[in-house]
């Protein structure tokens, strides 16, 4: 199935965003959070994308914005097609998303993952407020990018003395590479 | 007859040398099996040791007083029930306590270990024991029963409910073993024998992978030292019994230690190869086979 | 700190139709703190006791990292840790090794706690890889355990990421000589630091809903 | 003569759909099969909730081995995350490497040599029989036939040694890095692997003679633990418990990677979908894999390139861009979501696992109304790895 006609008729229906090809069988649409549904709904039904593969959340921290990645897979046609769904994040609290567990029972694990994970609820999932990974978390979600993994690691747990990190760049341009330019980082 | 008190001491050595015989044959079965997995598998003398370090720990705790005598019936029915039988027949020193009617005694010492062992364990309290328990009653319920009808059908076979007047009536050449002058009741007895060893595919019972370890889940140090003690004396009681019901007995130590090693060695080669039965499926294969074929041994008789 | 509503306090009215109350963290554990356990009176018998516990040594199947896949190598074919008196124990009351194999997250050390401390003394506890000894891969990750030592008293450490099986045999044949030489005595080290390790438990378990000892 | 539960004592349900269970009532017993649990596959746990002999209830409980890969990724250079990937899924670690590899790949616009390919699609097949090999074990000691265990663990062993000479390492091989492989085959790498095929041939024979031979693994596996094929998509199933219903699915042929579309092989798929038939399906499985290694040795390049050009790993940007890599490992359907902002960092990495679904919704769904005896033999044939669903 070429993904570029696919790309159309959907647009015919629903007001989608930039469509990115990655590769002949895989590409991304962005599109409104209200619209996921009818969309997904049409995509399992009419054009045969009936695996959900993965759902997922990417953290753009500085546009304050969360990316939910809901990636759909046609076998017959063996491509996939992944929904962008740009929702807003709160600084601190938690985001909301309409759950999906209606249209794929196992959307349920995915969404209490980034519940726990990531700080976004899906009001009316099954057991969305349990503990489903973490035990007894008593800080921000881990997976926001805000959350400091070392410095909470050297917060909480006591560290053995004696053991050496270095940042691999500098050292290993003291080591190897002695006449490169700095290695930079973000 | 009066009762001759020098048979004590003479037991209690039968009795030592049975759970030193028990000890090592555990030991040398479980290396049979491990041949089967191409393995060498423990030394031989590793059973005493994990006695002594069982015996050795330190602490230990209880969970009433039922829970104390559990293994202390369970080991006083192994003990019983080789204490009742005459070990080598015809020989004075190892006929032990047995009198008249002690067959109906013996097939009461098979059971009562098992009905100590599931209270002490209940009172244990653990949920994998309670399972346990109610898998192991009703299986064990399951296959005593071919047991005891060709208990019956040898016991009408030879007029008599002696277990020594049983063996020495099978005397002489090997052709008057009940083996072959009651087939019927011998595979009966033989196919309930690999019900009550606790090996596959009839340790539901045990199943590490289900209810990890059933019965004896809460039971450590002692308790367990003495189970083990248990473990090595009353499968060669019972293959004691067997073996002079069924296989003539033995009259010397040579062939006693033949016999019960050739009979384990029966449930050790059927345990190998056989995943194991769920409980009901278990009770339901006992009630299939050997039962009927129990009956008819006695109808034939 | 949440309890689970299981674990509250509150009647039961049975089958039978009797009401009784019911307490789970004082019906079902004991909370008195362990005890040093003293050796036995005459050395003989303890170097006796202490040989026997080296050559049988009781593994508890408790697979918390991926070092629990060298475990099954280990007592097959290959490397046939039988021959060493070597075995599994499916339950802790029966076991007196506690393999801690590879990193433990915050989730299971919990478990581990609570299956060292059903263990009947004395007790061993091996450490597995280099995630035990200092984070290794996981130096900076926020859920697991960055030394042992400091929850459990760990008698000897095995390294490498993941350990091969010789060189869990080597290991346990170092254990051996270690309780042999009676050295083995980390349940006593744990009975006699108590505080200072539950102190350090609490400080990583966030939601301390079980009592401090349980057996 | 079929097993008919009495079903008088069976909970109501509530308005919302879910059981309602009072547990004071002594009717139900909870019951947790592990973390500490010899039947459970790895670190996880399962809490039933039993009426009687049967499981009414039961809810998957894991994050035991979290170690929170995701987030370390995202502060570790591109070839900082290449040496921790393979510790996501510990008994088949080689997809973590190819997925992470390829992705990284595609978003860096690296094209890798063929040979590496080549070299890849082996290593894969021979970590898939490692796979399949451990599962064998851990399906008939599920269910008391510890023999086999034995047997499979000990050509495990020697397909082990195959990769200790050839990544120098018996689990993680840290071998398939972003840009080709390590390194070629050793000398007489071919004949050792030979004789190390033909020996699991023969153990395959014995294990089939004494498990799927076996009257009473027949009794225990056949009719138990039934995946309606209308679950699959609704559940996301693949790998051999979609095949084993009948479905081919199987990444292999639907979706080519590496140099799958070079060779020869069919989809091993059954039709009635209990234990035994998949425990079938992946036997067969493994001759297939056989089979196709002996292809790849017949057929792969021994000459060219192992490495790509890489730009220097210390200062290593890849510009904006999502990607999902997936392949088809022993369970089924493994991926790399890989997401780059430009910075020298992986924006995020999702790491979906196959177990990720058939150990926690389709595992709950299915485990309603079994034997607790045959509960432990359910959840080892769905084949799940606790550690790729928590990472």
């Amino acid at each position: 199935m070429n993904l570029s006609d696919l790309y159309n008729r959907l647009k015919a229906l629903f007001p989608l965003g930039e469509l990115t090809e990655q590769r002949p069988d895989l590409a991304f649409v962005t599109l409104p959070a209200e619209f996921l549904r009818p969309t997904l709904l049409h995509l399992r039904d009419r054009e045969g994308f009936t695996h959900l593969v993965l759902l997922t959340a990417v953290d753009w921290l500085e546009e304050g914005r969360f990316q939910l990645t809901y990636l759909l897979s046609n076998r017959t046609q063996a491509c996939d097609i992944g929904l962008r769904v740009m929702i807003d994040r709160p600084a601190s609290g938690l985001a909301t998303m309409d759950s999906i567990h209606d249209i794929w029972p196992t959307a349920a694990t995915y969404q209490r993952e980034l519940r726990e994970m990531f700080g976004i609820d899906f009001p009316g999932s099954p057991r969305i407020d349990e503990e489903f990974i973490l035990e007894g978390w008593n800080d921000i979600p881990p997976y926001r990018r805000d959350f400091d993994t070392l410095k909470y690691a050297e917060a909480s747990y006591n560290q053995r003395p004696g053991r050496e990190t270095r940042d691999p760049a500098t050292h290993m341009k003291q080591q190897l590479y002695p006449d490169t330019e700095p290695g930079g980082k973000p | 007859m009066a009762f001759d008190w020098m048979k004590i001491p003479y037991s209690l050595l039968t009795l030592f040398i049975v759970v030193n015989y028990g000890f090592l044959l555990g030991a040398f079965i479980q290396k049979i099996g491990a041949r089967a997995g191409r393995r060498h598998g423990i030394p031989v003398w590793q059973n005493y040791l994990d006695i002594i370090k069982n015996y050795g720990q330190r602490s230990s705790i209880t969970h009433g007083v039922m829970f104390y005598l559990g293994p202390v019936f369970r080991l006083s029915g192994g003990v019983g029930l080789l204490l009742f039988v005459p070990t080598i027949y015809g020989s004075y020193m190892f006929s032990n306590l047995s009198f008249a009617g002690d067959l109906i005694l013996a097939l009461y010492f098979v059971f009562f270990g098992t009905l100590g062992m599931a209270l002490g364990a209940g009172e244990s309290g653990h949920p994998h024991a309670a399972i346990g328990i109610t898998r192991g009653l009703s299986q064990v319920t399951a296959a005593e029963l071919p047991f005891a009808l060709a208990v019956f059908s040898v016991a009408l076979q030879y007029q008599t409910l002696s277990v020594t007047d049983i063996v020495g009536a099978q005397q002489g050449s090997f052709l008057n073993w009940t083996l072959f002058t009651n087939p019927l009741a011998v595979t009966a007895a033989m196919l309930g024998f690999l019900g009550s060893m606790m090996r596959p595919p009839f340790d539901v019972v045990l199943a590490p992978q289900e209810i990890p370890i059933g019965p004896p889940t809460e039971y450590h140090s002692s308790y367990l030292a003495l189970m083990q003690t248990n473990r090595a004396i009353f499968p060669i009681a019972k293959i004691v019994i067997y073996m002079n019901l069924f296989f003539g007995g033995a009259d010397n130590w040579a062939s006693f230690f033949l016999k019960v090693f050739l009979i384990y060695l029966w449930s050790a080669f059927v345990g190998v190869c056989f995943p194991r039965f769920r409980v009901e499926q278990s009770i339901r294969w006992f009630l299939i086979w050997p039962v009927p074929i129990g009956l008819l041994s006695i109808l034939v008789v | 700190m949440s309890m689970k509503p299981e674990l509250m306090k509150r009647m039961v009215k049975g089958p039978d139709g009797v009401e009784f109350e019911v307490e789970p963290l004082r019906d079902y554990y004991c909370e008195a703190p362990p005890t040093v356990m003293p050796a036995a009176y005459s050395k003989i018998v303890e170097d006796l006791f202490n040989w026997a516990r080296a050559e049988s040594l009781w593994i508890l199947g408790f697979g918390t990292g991926c070092g629990a896949i060298e475990m099954r190598p280990l007592m097959t074919p290959r490397f046939d840790a039988y021959r060493y008196g070597i075995q599994w124990r499916p339950t802790p009351r029966q076991a007196n090794l506690l393999v801690i194999s590879g990193y433990l997250s915050v989730k299971t050390l919990k478990r581990a706690i609570r299956a060292y401390e059903q263990m009947q003394s004395p007790k061993y506890v091996v450490g597995l890889g280099s995630c035990t000894i200092n984070g290794g891969m996981y130096w900076d990750s926020y859920n697991t355990i960055k030394r042992l030592d400091d929850y459990l008293p760990v008698d000897l450490y095995i390294t490498g990421c993941m350990p091969r099986p010789e060189a869990l045999l080597a290991g346990f044949t170092d254990l051996k000589k270690l309780i042999k030489a009676g050295k083995g005595e980390g349940a006593n080290q744990y009975a006699e630091n108590f505080a200072w390790y539950k102190a350090n438990q609490k400080q990583v378990i966030h939601d301390w809903d079980m009592p401090d000892y349980n057996w | 003569m079929s097993y008919v539960p009495d079903r008088s004592q069976y909970p109501a349900k509530k308005a919302d759909g879910t059981l309602d269970i009072d547990l004071t009532s002594g009717k139900y017993l909870k019951l947790w099969q592990g973390p500490n649990h010899p039947g459970i596959t790895g670190n996880m746990s399962v809490e039933l909730t039993v009426c009687g002999d049967e499981v009414v209830e039961g809810k998957t409980h894991v994050g035991y081995l979290h170690r929170g890969f995701e987030k370390l990724m995202e502060r570790r250079t591109f070839i900082q995350c290449f040496p921790i990937v393979c510790r996501i899924c510990v008994p088949e670690p080689d997809f973590n490497e190819y997925c992470y590899a390829a992705a990284v790949e595609e978003l860096a616009g690296i094209q890798s040599p063929v040979r590496a390919d080549w070299i890849r699609t082996l290593i894969l097949e021979m970590g898939r029989i490692n796979s399949y090999m451990m599962y064998l074990g851990g399906q008939a000691g599920a269910f008391g036939l510890g023999v086999i265990a034995q047997w499979t663990t000990y050509v495990r062993d020697l397909m082990l040694d195959r990769f200790e000479e050839l990544t120098g390492a018996r689990i993680y091989h840290m071998f398939i890095m972003p840009g080709g492989v390590r390194d070629g085959l050793p000398e007489g790498f071919d004949q050792r692997m030979e004789e190390t095929l033909c020996e699991m041939e023969r153990t395959l024979k014995d294990v089939y003679e004494v498990m799927f031979c076996n009257a009473v693994f027949k009794k225990r596996s056949v009719g138990v633990g039934v995946i309606d094929p209308a679950w699959l998509e609704a559940y996301g199933v693949t790998g051999p418990n979609a095949r084993a219903a009948g479905v081919a699915k199987d990444v292999r042929k639907d979706q080519p990677y590496l140099v799958y579309s070079e060779l020869d092989f069919a989809p091993v798929t059954g039709q009635d979908s209990d234990i035994y038939t998949r425990a079938d399906v992946r036997r067969r499985d493994v001759l297939v894999s056989i089979d196709l290694i002996r292809q790849i040795l017949a057929k792969m390049p021994r000459s060219g390139p192992l490495m790509a050009k890489v730009p220097n790993v210390l200062h290593w940007k890849i510009p904006r861009g999502e990607t999902y890599i997936r392949g088809e490992c022993s369970r089924g359907e493994y991926g790399y979501y890989l997401v780059t902002d430009g910075s020298g960092y992986p924006r995020r990495v999702n790491v979906r696992g196959p177990s990720y679904t058939h150990a926690m919704a389709l595992l709950e769904r299915m485990i309603v109304n079994v034997n607790i005896s045959d509960v432990a033999g359910l959840m080892v044939s769905l084949h799940t790895y606790p550690p790729e669903i928590e990472r």
